[in-house]
């Protein structure tokens, strides 16, 4: 009996699933900048970047993607950072952005 | 404090005298399921249920699909309504969950903005030269098989009970979302904890068992049904109900919405033939039945006039469990003599020896 | 009709024997006035006596009712325990306290200090709350601090998955309750932390809307939170709970920052419940009477706009604390302290009537 | 031409859907639609809600506003009150009659949708019937949908069903002067003048294509 064709396939659940245990690379990076957990999404540090304005860069964005184990989209969007640390100037909560970025770019195994 | 919660949630139901208004999926995927809540309504238990033949679709799944606009729809309402006047009733009795959701829509908008009801009634007198008054009893046919589920499980031989072991078989249920979710008061039991089906199914013996995505809509989409490219919608959503419900082994679906009580059958057999996957664990699919095909088959209706043949998801092994006797023979047979037989799935099984 | 000497026009009662209720009897009893407490329970405290530590500092609620408790016994204020008063009638210039048919008091002022009830949970019915044995409020996760409740997961479960829902009952019109309730955010923070040192291994999630850390270090508790005990905050609310695998919960919410909606199973849900009116005044023209609050019944209407406690339409009618409307312990102390003051001058004003 | 804007605010439907969003996400959160697609119910709502008149042109054109699949979950949970779901059928009926759903081809299947069940409503006087569900488009209907449409009268006929006779019960032959009333509410009320605008639709789509 051939498959029959039906003209449309179902796709996963989209919802974030929370309950998974953090990957053990975000654990690694927020151990290694434990400055991280104290972001709390103001966006002010997506405001002033320099790379922002061209490229899809913000970090609190990252943020929020490194929580929900996005890595590989972590890691590319973090190449972008020009580390001019204007962000770090700015953020209300003292994290420190460059740190944090440059561990989130070591995401992305290098380009050989 | 007010009361608010959801077993606070009861409605009046009329006991009898009641206009009909019948389904477009329903008549067309289960055509024995009206049937035999008519015969159930009159003759098991003598009830008025008034018919015209002049009453139409709602239109509610062209108006979903964003194809009627709304005082159309209104409109053809009052012209359901003007056929009640006419035929001396005021109880309304809907086979249709996505009706029944409009009609609530369309009272509580003539109750919130007199003005659009008045825009109603001259539309339709200019139309169609008709005039009519409101219901004073709106009612889902679960809402009527609900209330009237003593009198039913008295007259049942059956119960939702395993006849081998006597273990309660194990019910999930699907409300459909127009049902209480537009309207929580509209319904028993309100949006969140709607008892409709759950006290039906308790009234017969079965085991209710909730689980993680019983409020999910069953994915029906109106449009995304209606276009084939967009029915992944449909099928996704529905699976995520089954990978819900699988860990909690029910025996059974039951639903209240003809919409509903279709997909949960149809997309149990695509989603075997697409991924090999079906939810009771041999493969066989979890029957699933609307209430009036529950009461029917309770009461000791053969499950072939009721046209359960027509569900992709085969029943003999539930009725084996009720014990409920079936001719195995008379399953495919017509008026006119014996028919052939469906061809068999790939991989969900319909044939047990 | 009885004369007006029947009541001493100096005395003042004082509805509610909590907070609010003491603070004010203790300001007024040092400022000479002769002041009584009807209290409706068998104890003074109102709430306080159900928490078991505060923020933003970790006092013992207990520590603080002793000491307030202490201050009434040493000036020795006259308790009226297990006293319910329903309604006022004005007598002359004062009032008289009614239960039912009987007089219970006289007093020439009035000080309504009933306080707040807490939001009925259950009545956001999709969070299953009197359903679901995991789902607690903010109030029953107290009384597990206190041993007074076990945690509702077993022993065996040492990293348990636990969540706070702000604004359970607070800016909802759903609920009849349109107002921010204000103390919850800070109370989740606090409560999130105490569960994370009562299991270290814990996961702990903050659903909120906005954080509204009005009170002085309540923002750096929120930080602390965030940073040295790894609390997760996530920017939606939660849209329903049902039963997960097991004992679990399984809630739905949307992650409104990244905009993906998301799923979680949870060992334990609490409920920030808000604050809301303990009853409804039906002011007549000569009684009050204090009625069952409907949908959507507001706090207790004072007169003006700046902490007054004047209620309005009722001269020698007061209202003091969070019966007016949500506030914190420093805040209710601080207006009762006000509220005070006001019904001095009030009584001071009658006296140079009547003088002249 | 009166501004997008202000065409929705004369839709009831728009006024009851949306008054005021404080973006807590309590819709997207059940939302079927957000389960499947890239698509959010809050942020409909928020951009709607800015009024700019750019943003709302871009939403008509666009594919989010047909990915609602109408169930209002989002009706029993907002705290505000307002309906998502409303707003959608607000914004789709806007879209049609002013002619941008071409611009997105998911608006572009409201041609078809119409052509098929619309046009069911008033030949049949059922939004859907058994000889529409034909097994060629409907492979999700397997085998034993096949079968029932072979037997035709005679299953339908053994399960109580008229199918397609002349009189009374399921699936019965609706009488010419029923179909007529159909026709002329339709006509009173606007139906008729709504599918005139989405074949309109239809016909700048071809001439787009022929040049």
């Amino acid at each position: 009996m051939p498959k029959p064709d039906f003209g449309f396939s179902f796709a996963p659940n989209r919802a974030l699933e929370l309950s998974v245990p953090l990957l053990p690379e975000v654990q690694a990076v927020l151990e290694a900048e434990p400055s991280i957990r104290a972001c709390m999404a103001c966006g002010q540090c997506a405001a002033v970047c320099t790379a922002g304005v061209f490229t899809p860069l913000a970090f609190y964005r990252l943020v929020l993607q490194l929580w929900a184990g996005e890595v590989e989209v972590v890691g590319q969007r973090a190449q972008h950072c020009m580390l001019c640390g204007k962000c770090q100037m700015t953020c209300p909560r003292g994290v420190n952005i460059r740190n944090a970025l440059l561990l989130m770019a070591a995401l992305l195994p290098p380009k050989p | 404090m007010t009361p608010l919660l959801w077993k606070d949630y009861q409605k009046e139901v009329p006991d009898n005298h009641y206009f009909f208004v019948r389904s477009c999926i329903r008549q067309t995927f289960f055509p024995g399921a009206e049937a035999a809540l008519l015969d159930i309504l009159r003759n098991s238990l003598g009830l008025d249920i008034f018919e015209d033949r002049r009453h139409t679709t709602c239109t509610g799944i062209a108006y979903h699909c964003d194809l009627v606009p709304l005082e159309t729809i209104m409109t053809v309402i009052a012209r359901q309504l003007s056929l009640m006047t006419e035929a001396g009733y005021r109880h309304l009795l809907v086979s249709c969950v996505t009706s029944f959701g409009i009609y609530l829509e369309m009272l509580d908008m003539w109750q919130h903005h007199p003005e659009m009801l008045e825009q109603t009634r001259e539309a339709l007198w200019k139309s169609t030269r008709r005039t009519f008054e409101l219901p004073t009893a709106l009612v889902h046919t679960s809402d009527l098989i609900y209330h009237l589920r003593k009198p039913i499980a008295d007259r049942s031989p059956h119960r939702l009970v395993d006849k081998s072991t006597q273990r309660a078989l194990r019910v999930v249920d699907h409300v459909g979302c127009h049902y209480a979710k537009i309207f929580p008061a509209g319904g028993f039991g309100g949006a969140e904890f709607p008892s409709v089906l759950s006290g039906l199914a308790e009234t017969f013996g079965g085991e209710m068992v909730d689980y993680p995505e019983r409020r999910h809509c069953c994915g029906f989409g109106f449009r995304h049904y209606m276009l084939q490219e967009n029915r992944g919608y449909s099928v996704s959503n529905s699976r995520i109900k089954f990978e819900s419900m699988e860990a909690f082994a029910p025996d059974l679906i039951l639903t209240n919405c003809p919409g509903c009580n279709m997909f949960l059958d149809r997309w149990q057999y695509t989603l075997a033939e697409m991924s090999g996957k079906t939810y009771d664990g041999e493969g066989k699919g979890i029957p699933v039945l609307s209430h009036e095909e529950l009461a029917a088959l309770m009461l000791g209706r053969d499950p072939w006039t009721l046209g359960l043949q027509m569900h992709q998801v085969q029943l003999e092994p539930l009725l084996d469990k009720i014990g409920i006797a079936y001719q195995a023979r008379q399953k495919y047979s017509m008026v006119e003599g014996v028919a052939g037989v469906p061809r068999e799935p790939g991989v969900l099984k319909v044939s047990f020896e | 009709m009885r004369s007006s000497e029947y009541i001493n026009k100096d005395e003042v009662a004082i509805i509610g024997g909590g907070p609010a209720g003491m603070q004010t009897a203790l300001v007024l009893s040092a400022r000479g006035f002769s002041v009584r407490i009807y209290e409706q329970k068998e104890q003074l405290g109102g709430h306080l006596k159900g928490w078991h530590h505060l923020f933003p500092h970790g006092v013992a609620a207990s520590d603080l009712l002793g000491a307030l408790k202490e201050q009434v016994l040493a000036r020795a204020i006259p308790l009226h325990l297990g006293q319910t008063v329903d309604h006022l009638q004005k007598v002359g210039e004062g009032w008289e306290l009614w239960q039912g048919e009987t007089v219970v008091g006289r007093a020439g002022v009035v000080v309504l200090a009933n306080g707040f009830a807490l939001f009925d949970a259950r009545r956001k019915e999709e969070y299953g709350y009197g359903l679901y044995p995991s789902v607690l409020t903010s109030a029953d996760l107290e009384a597990v601090f206190r041993k007074e409740r076990p945690w509702p997961f077993g022993p065996d479960c040492a990293a348990p998955q636990i969540g706070f829902v702000h604004c359970v009952g607070s800016r909802d019109l759903k609920c009849g309750s349109p107002h921010c309730s204000k103390l919850c955010c800070v109370t989740a923070v606090k409560q999130a932390m105490a569960v994370k040192a009562f299991f270290p291994e814990a996961q702990v999630y903050c659903f909120y809307m906005d954080l509204r850390m009005h009170g002085l270090e309540y923002e750096e508790l929120y930080r602390k939170a965030q940073v040295d005990y790894g609390v997760r905050f996530i920017r939606g609310r939660l849209s329903e709970a049902a039963p997960g695998q097991g004992k679990r919960l399984h809630v739905k919410a949307e992650d409104t920052l990244q905009g993906r909606p998301l799923h979680l199973q949870l060992d334990m849900l609490v409920l920030m419940s808000g604050m809301v009116p303990t009853f409804v005044l039906e002011q007549q023209e000569r009684a009050v009477f204090f009625k069952e609050p409907v949908f959507g019944s507001g706090f207790v209407p004072v007169q003006g706009f700046l902490a007054a406690g004047s209620v309005v339409q009722q001269k020698g009618l007061f209202a003091s604390g969070a019966c007016k409307g949500p506030a914190t312990l420093p805040e209710v102390f601080a207006d009762a302290a006000a509220v005070a003051c006001e019904v001095e001058q009030y009584l001071k004003s009658l006296k140079a009537v009547a003088h002249a | 031409m009166a501004s997008l804007l202000s065409q929705l605010k004369d839709d009831i439907r728009f006024s009851e859907g949306l008054s005021a969003c404080m973006n807590c996400g309590i819709c997207t959160a059940v939302c079927p639609a957000a389960a499947y697609f890239d698509y959010d119910p809050r942020r409909i709502c928020q951009l709607v809600q800015t009024g700019e008149e750019q943003e709302l042109e871009k939403l008509l054109k666009g594919e989010e506003i047909w990915m609602c699949g109408q169930c209002l979950s989002c009706k029993a949970r907002c705290p505000r009150g307002n309906v998502p779901g409303y707003l959608i059928q607000s914004l789709r009926k806007l879209s049609q009659q002013s002619g941008l759903f071409i611009h997105s081809s998911e608006g572009r299947k409201q041609i078809r949708l119409k052509r098929r069940i619309g046009h069911s409503i008033l030949e049949t006087g059922y939004c859907v019937h058994p000889l529409m569900v034909e097994p060629e488009t409907h492979p999700e209907q397997g085998p034993v949908w096949i079968w029932a449409l072979e037997q035709g009268a005679d299953l339908y006929r053994r399960c109580g069903s008229n199918y397609y006779g002349e009189g009374e019960g399921g699936l019965r032959k609706m009488a010419p002067g029923v179909l007529n009333e159909l026709e002329a509410i339709f006509e009173e009320t606007g139906g008729l003048r709504f599918w005139e605008a989405i074949e309109r639709g239809a016909e700048e789509l071809k001439l787009n294509q022929e040049s």
